[in-house]
Order: structure tokens, then C-alpha cells, then sequence
């Protein structure tokens, strides 16, 4: 089963994380991270976003953290899924589950992946508010997060 | 011939998304900056140094000094905002 | 909305991911946590599980880790369900669901109510393997990270 | 007079859910633990120290030092292993 995806379709939260548990009596946590699309950015109203990415990059650098975060920790499985194109508030962009034994191996990894992918995986947005369209900024937490994990 | 990619601020500032250079000269990431730079205009603002600009070599994110050679897919993007 | 429930019946995990996020568009996160029962325990097989609780002071214990979550993080939603009586190895045992802002926020205020439910609400497993039932014995490691969190 | 709870292990090893008991001389959750430890038998295995056992008065976590009063309901139980 693929690890990681990319989609412009929505993705159904239960299923992915049905799937993940599915028959694995030795799995004891799911930990879940679902990133949602925001009505308000920089104290203004945001309508839509669009999410660019680079097709092919993205894939291989969502599989080299998986890969990293399985290294790094006791895992039963991962699942990430990432949507580009059109998004409107409220929709979920990304989810990031993990499966595990015990609860703090789930919950380490699924941050670590969160945070390595904010960093890492090439993917853009751009924002439309009602002064016109503008791409979003990174941000310092974002890499602060990511530095925690360095080793 | 190398594969060069503009992503996302990039690419609108530039209006280009993807080109083929020839790689005669170019033996770095840093070599290919220099090049586009020396284009003038909008390449040498995007490329000077102000903005921050990301590289990747064949869909790895690499460092300037990373070789680049005949074949080879280069891009380059601001820092990312997914998730 | 109730924040916390005990129940004998499943709990539907989208659900409760679902009813946390809806119609907030100022939600950028949810974590969510989910505990299963495992086949294995200390080596052996486990066949069945019962989960014995104190009832009105389970809730009450909920209810305080809760409030306390809420206190020590900007959150804008909490859940929490976790089920008694018969449970089967597969079977989704809690829920801990956290939305806010954003998710650094949201993953260390899950981490923070499961490990204190572990330590401070009264439930209790019995598990039946083939030499019969026996309790399950609290951890060390339940201890240790609970302590984590103390200030 | 003080409601007094036990359960999971206790509550086999007791062969006892609930009972009443006056709380006349007890005014800790101590005093009622040495009452009970009193009765002799596996009363005094579960209350002697050996084996862990939590309490809470009024559905409080607490320790021994808690004080206790007509009316209150107090537990007596093992570590918690839900979640």
C-alpha cells in the first residue's frame, strides 16, 4: 500500500486511518495529525487558497521522511496524504497518521513528519484575499520545529 | 542540456516555468545562479541574493556548491509553505 | 457540546474528529490520539478484556485533565472518549481529540491528556489470556511520562 | 456514617464492593485505612503497605493525610491502567 500520496481530490480522515489499523492486533496507538485550511492569515480574511507543488520532487522528499521517521522509531505503519490545487477553509490539507505499539513512538513520529514535510516538501500557497492573490510566507516556527528533530 | 524548474514566486516573477540550458560552463548549482544572474533585469533581483531561493538537483534539495552536469533537472523555489 | 464520555458502546472515530473541527474555520490542527486494545500483554495472548471504571469520579478526573489541558494551551476543542465493560484485541478503547490554531498546540495537549488519564482516571483492565484472567498492572513508564508534565 | 468503596483487585481480594462504616474515631483517610487493616486477614495484606493502593475522598485523589468526615464517600483502589 502506498505510504504517500498527493491528490487534488479530497481525502476521507477514517478511511486512512481505518486502513492503517486494519488487522494489526499488535498495534496498541494511532496517532492523527490533520492540518485544516484556515479563514484568516496575517489578520486577514482569507477566501481560497491554491496549493502549488513540484510533481515528482514532492513524492520522493514525503517518502525520504517516512523512511527517516521509520528509521527513527518503532513503527507499524504511516500514512501521509497531501491535496494541491483549489482549497477553501475548513477544507483538511494534509493528514499524517502513525501506527505503533506504544503511544510515544506514534506521537513523536507523526510530529517529526509534520514538521520535516512544513520544511522540506516542495509545496507552495497562495492565498486569495480581498486585496488580490499573494503567496503565503514561510515561517521561523516552522523551521524552529524542524530543528528539534536534528541530530 | 540541463532541465531548469521555477517554482511558485519564482516562476511568476521570472514568467517562465521550466527551460533547457546548455550546460557548457556549468559544473555547480552556484555556476548556474551565476549565469542566470548575469541575465539582468528580473534574474539578476531574483538571483542576487535578496530573496531567499532553495535549489534542488534531480529532486533532491541541495546547497550551491552541489556539482551539476550534462542531464541533470535543476530548480529553484521559494522556502516552502506546505502542511 | 459534552467534552468527555465513558461508554460501554464504540465510539465512531470520525465522528468525533468530524463534530471537534466543524464549522470553526479558525481550526488549523487536529491531533488526535487512539488507543486499541493489543492481542499481546507481557507476552502472552489476550483473548478478551474487561474495563472496570468508578463511575462519577471517572468522569470527574476526565473532566479536570481536561480543564487543565485547556488552561495550559490555546485549544479550541477537546474530546475525549473511553470505553468499559467488554473489549476485543482490535478494538478502539479511547479517543483523545484536540483541535486549535495550530498544531504544536494541539500534539502536546494530546500527549498531555492521554498521559494523564493513564495516571488519574479510574479504570482498570482485566485481561483474560489462556492461563485465565488476571489485572493488568499499572506502568512505570505511565509514571514517567506523566511526570513530564508537571510544573 | 462514611461510604467506603473498593474496587477491581481490591475489590476481589476483599470479596467486598461497598460498605458503610461509622465514622465515629475517624477523621483521616489514615484512621479508616488502620481501621480496616484492623479487621485481621487479607484486610491487613491489602492495607499493610504491601501492595500499592490509591484512595480518593469524594471522588479526589488524595493522600493519606486527607481528612474525612460524616457523609463523605471514600475509595480505595489499585494504579489505574485505562487509556
Amino acid at each position: 500500500m502506498n505510504r504517500i500520496k498527493v491528490q487534488t481530490e479530497p481525502f476521507d480522515i477514517a478511511q486512512v486511518q481505518d486502513e492503517l489499523r486494519a488487522d494489526n492486533p499488535a498495534i496498541g496507538a494511532v496517532v492523527s495529525f490533520v492540518g485544516l485550511m484556515r479563514d484568516m492569515n496575517e489578520g486577514d480574511q482569507v477566501a481560497t487558497m491554491t496549493l502549488e507543488h513540484y510533481p515528482g520532487m514532492t513524492e520522493k522528499a514525503l517518502e525520504e521522511i517516512v523512511q527517516e521517521a521509520d528509521e527513527r522509531w518503532e513503527l507499524m505503519g504511516i500514512r501521509v496524504i497531501h491535496r494541491v490545487g483549489e482549497l477553501n477553509p475548513l477544507d483538511p490539507i494534509v493528514i499524517v497518521a502513525v501506527a505503533s505499539a506504544h503511544r510515544g513512538e506514534a506521537f513523536q513520529a507523526c510530529e517529526f513528519v509534520i514538521d520535516y514535510l512544513k520544511t522540506r516538501a516542495p509545496f507552495w500557497k497562495k492565498e486569495k484575499t480581498a486585496d488580490g492573490e499573494r503567496w503565503v510566507d514561510a515561517r521561523h516556527s516552522d523551521s524552529d520545529a524542524e530543528a528539534r528533530w536534528k541530530r | 542540456m540541463i532541465k531548469v524548474l521555477y517554482f511558485a514566486r519564482l516562476r511568476e516573477q521570472l514568467e517562465m516555468a521550466s527551460e533547457e540550458m546548455d550546460s557548457t560552463g556549468l559544473d555547480s548549482v552556484n555556476s548556474v545562479v551565476a549565469s542566470l544572474k548575469d541575465r539582468g533585469g528580473i534574474w539578476a533581483d531574483v538571483f542576487g541574493g535578496a530573496q531567499p531561493v532553495l535549489m534542488a538537483v534531480n529532486q533532491e534539495m541541495v546547497d550551491g556548491d552541489t556539482a551539476v552536469s550534462d542531464g541533470d533537472e535543476v530548480a529553484f523555489f521559494p522556502p516552502v509553505t506546505g502542511g
